[in-house]
């Protein structure tokens, strides 16, 4: 496809000594960070940022910090796509988005395409750059482990490579060949998790995908958790926690906030819904009325929740989450 | 059809290609399908892994997604993604199964976009997701698409994913791991390997009633056949049983009859 | 102190493509692979082979298992000194090093200096190289992630840089200088856990110290543990799972492997033994029979244990790890 | 001894170095009794790390070893070497405290040997430790350390962990974090920190009773020592009572008396 023109610039540079002075200054005093999900959102997501998101696509994403977004019509955010399905689909439904790097988007796994998300990056309204989602994973790791860059054996040879603007590095005692990811430290990261204490201390069951990374990565984090839980069972089993609270800036707590997605022990994804959102984005008019209607036209994400069938409709979902309940078509 | 649909078939010609005792990260649909069939019928120590995380699942049904919960129920581990994707680059997986918009001869793959301008394509698609990494990273890649001219091309528009790039010797001298690559495409007309000396795609053998000359108006690029060119055994009646009782018994992947 | 004449030559030296040649020949079938320590050893270690111990120092090391790399006396091995303390004391005892990647040897923290440790190393009998221990774990790290080295920000500088043997490699998008840590993949590692089943899929209680990269990045694994545990357990809490089936070659069942090292939720460290070793060794004579007694002169380490005081005094560790025991003086 | 040991009034001066709200990275002994001092009267909210994986305990009684079970009794997390590590190269540890066995007018440190040949030392010591990854990574490194000629050395016999390497602009030069580097010395007759200009250190406070000539008579190499010179000030009759009833109950770092 020829060359990226734009080789060794990015969305989000990497600045280890500039987030090194920012977590300096970064408080870490054991405080109470719990609000609202909207004032979180008020508070730290500011038009333009860098935003990234926890959990894969459909499973474990914040899905009522997103809607908030969305409500509060944040403007040229920046995106990290790492398999991004649910999460950017929302996102970009919201017009919230001018730039993203892509790993995978505007796709929801084999439910099929977004037509607004496919639209928005032919038309050329949200700028790309290519990226695996393995390289977005380890950009977060770099940022996390404080270092400019992270060696690794991907991308090298393809167009990915070239229009991702990376550039290859030589090691010094192989001679092996290397893509040096640069690292990825977004303005905001919002992570959906099981649990967490008033700290932000979370801990998260199953599998963990890139999130560990990504909250020690990001400048500011929101987490919002199925439940709040005391510190007390945080200390009684130290090695459970996955995301330290001095990472954190905000706590939600939102039952069911990972909904429509699937959250691990919790609830399955509700496959009917999200099909309807693909399906209501082949009319424009019937999807803006879908947005207003679920979006817009609720106070929080409780009302978006009561609208979905509420507690009969996420009964069903835990029960299909335990297997026992019943199993619907793909 | 002789009492089986295409997809039967390709799922079952994937899964004679896994064997006992190796690792397979796997997608959902056909892939995870052709993997469950082959453990629970030759390949009971093939371990099961997807891109977010789950690692050796005893799989109650087809997942939905990659990072669902049933890829990792009752599993061996529930990692990360950096976890699998770092066990895939220190040489601990076997197969991989990709999905292909475009292939071309080399086994290259676009999963991007269709059109010539990158920055307003004419269609945008997923991009590279975990193939790319899979795709750099496994021992043997395998492909399961549908064969028509659109996929099968002579250029794709886009390369996301390393095949053997531009032929034999590319993937090591553009820093790919060494012995990696593509290994097989396996479509509804026939199953397709590499020959070694080109790295050029190959018929192995042909699906049940179909010829040659279907195969090559199908493909956009000239393929070479292995000589004696073998016929796909048909899924036999124990695969058929095993498929659609037990690995898919509400018939997700191989479709409402 | 000058420079090192051996820069980028390693004990260990980065070899990612080999490694993935052997672990693409290591089997990978779920098979019991229950042993005894004495044969693990025969079979996994072996003179001249680089070696290296989880845990840290006098905490969860595998002690059962070096008794038995002493009692089979081999001779000639590497070693990867990170935090190695009582771990260290045992092998040079056994006079089994010839070179060790050292970040911290000779010396049991505050207890003291080993004496025997140290004139190994001021004999020039033990070759070293310089490392920190953040450096060995990184090192650990790099092969654990398929890589040939890592980029670091620590040891520029010093002549702890200069005797490791590294290089510096300059950030391709910043600039930066940074170490290039070469990847270390040991022959064999040796790791004490609390829990593993007949596959050789562990659970390690409280910290991990760097033994998740070591499993990973070590071609042979040697795991003893507290106790066996049905795979069932394994599969209840998948994500409880430390060190994965796959990275293992051998699962030795030893009650009380660590002792007289602190293995946390299960016994403290037995300080009255530990201030004996170094005691012990001010005397050549009173040393060679306080070895003869205590690892040549028994069949076991079930043997050694009775020689300590058996099950009256680890009760007595028990009690003091569970914080209601005596506390002792240090 | 005015009631108190030099033990305890350098454990006192320490602990009043570090502000609440920040992380600590610490050894065992002295530096962790100045911590847990710290924190019981005026730094509730100061975080206590270890290296070995020790993040925020609620420390039972003193640790024996930077990694035994006490390190990580209900820590806010019980985690890995690098994860603490990670978080000091990210910019999130504030202080670490290091022993030395020679360190020299800018703070560099010698841990690992006593003589001339690299292959033959005189004496070998332990080594860097996690010493050099503290002391590269953390916003501000402190030393606690008996004065004396064989410790405060003109030239160290091996450069171990950085201190401010040759002056002033070094140890950016070197590549280790900008805004990093020692920060005060803490000794049995004085309280030292660096010249800003030289990077050289600097005599901020003595103890009771020292004189400037000792402390330069017990130093290897030539002192500059802040105007006006002040005293320090001695421990408290709280901070000895907390310090001896609280944080050391069984004196295993204050020592018997």
């Amino acid at each position: 496809m020829g060359e990226n023109p734009r080789a060794g610039e990015f969305f989000c540079a990497p600045d280890p000594d500039g987030l090194r002075d920012f977590l300096r200054r970064k408080p870490r005093d054991l405080i109470a960070k719990v609000t609202s999900a909207r004032e979180a959102i008020a508070r730290f997501v500011h038009d333009g940022d860098y935003l990234a998101t926890g959990g894969f696509g459909t499973n474990r994403i914040p899905v009522a910090l997103l809607h908030e977004v969305v409500r509060q019509r944040r403007r040229h955010l920046g995106f990290a796509g790492h398999t991004a399905t649910h999460d950017c689909q929302i996102l970009v439904a919201g017009d919230c988005l001018d730039r993203c790097d892509v790993a995978y988007v505007v796709g929801l796994e084999a439910r099929g395409l977004s037509l607004t998300a496919r639209r928005a990056f032919e038309s050329g309204r949200v700028q790309a750059r290519e990226w695996s989602n393995g390289a977005l994973a380890w950009r977060y790791k770099a940022a996390a482990m404080g270092l400019p860059f992270l060696p690794a054996r991907v991308m090298l040879g393809t167009d990915t490579f070239a229009f991702s603007g990376c550039w290859e590095i030589t090691c010094p005692y192989t001679g092996m060949k290397l893509a040096a990811l640069p690292a990825l430290s977004p303005d905001v990261a919002l992570i959906h998790v099981q649990r967490a204490d008033e700290y932000g201390n979370a801990q998260i069951d199953g599998i963990t995908v890139a999130d560990l990374d990504l909250a020690r990565a990001a400048k500011h984090v929101v987490i919002s958790t199925e439940r709040l839980i005391p510190n007390e069972l945080i200390r009684r089993e130290p090695q459970r926690t996955a995301i330290p609270y001095f990472c954190v800036d905000a706590v939600v707590e939102v039952r069911y906030g990972g909904y429509p997605g699937n959250v691990a022990y919790e609830y399955f994804s509700d496959e009917e819904h999200l099909r309807e959102w693909l399906a209501v984005e082949q009319d424009p008019d019937a999807f803006r009325a879908f947005l207003d209607r679920h979006i817009f036209g609720v106070p929080d994400f409780q009302a978006y929740l009561a609208l979905r069938g509420g507690e009969t409709r996420l009964a069903q979902l835990r029960a299909e989450e335990m297997l026992d309940g019943p199993r619907e078509g793909a | 059809m002789d009492g089986y649909s295409q997809t039967e078939l390709m799922i079952c010609a994937a899964a004679r290609e896994l064997e006992d005792g190796r690792t397979v990260v796997v997608g959902t649909g056909a892939p995870c399908a052709a993997a469950m069939l082959a453990q629970r019928l030759w390949a009971p120590n093939l371990i099961v892994m997807f891109e977010a995380g789950g690692l050796g699942p005893l799989l109650p049904t087809m997942p939905i997604s990659v990072g669902d919960s049933r890829t990792f129920h009752r599993a061996i581990m529930a990692a990360s993604m950096t976890e699998i994707m770092e066990l895939c680059q220190r040489g601990g997986a076997d197969y991989t199964f990709l999905g292909a918009g475009q292939i071309d001869a080399y086994g290259n793959i676009n999963s991007t976009l269709i059109g010539a301008d990158y920055s307003r394509p004419r269609v945008r698609f997923p991009g590279a997701g975990g193939a790319n990494d899979l795709g750099s990273l496994c021992w043997r890649t395998l492909v399961m698409t549908l064969h028509d001219k659109r996929r099968f091309v002579e250029k794709l528009d886009f390369l996301t994913t390393p095949g053997f790039l531009t032929g034999k010797g590319a993937r090591e001298a553009a820093g790919l791991p060494p012995g990696t690559g593509p290994y097989r495409v396996i479509t509804d007309l026939c199953v397709l390997g590499y020959d070694p000396r080109t790295c050029r795609m190959r018929v192995e053998s042909l699906h049940t009633r179909v010829t040659v000359a279907r195969v090559q108006e199908n493909t956009g690029f000239a393929l070479s056949f292995l000589e004696p060119l073998a016929e796909t055994p048909p899924p036999s009646a124990e695969e058929l049983r095993v498929l659609r009782q037990e690995v898919d018994p509400y018939r997700y992947v191989i479709g409402r009859t």
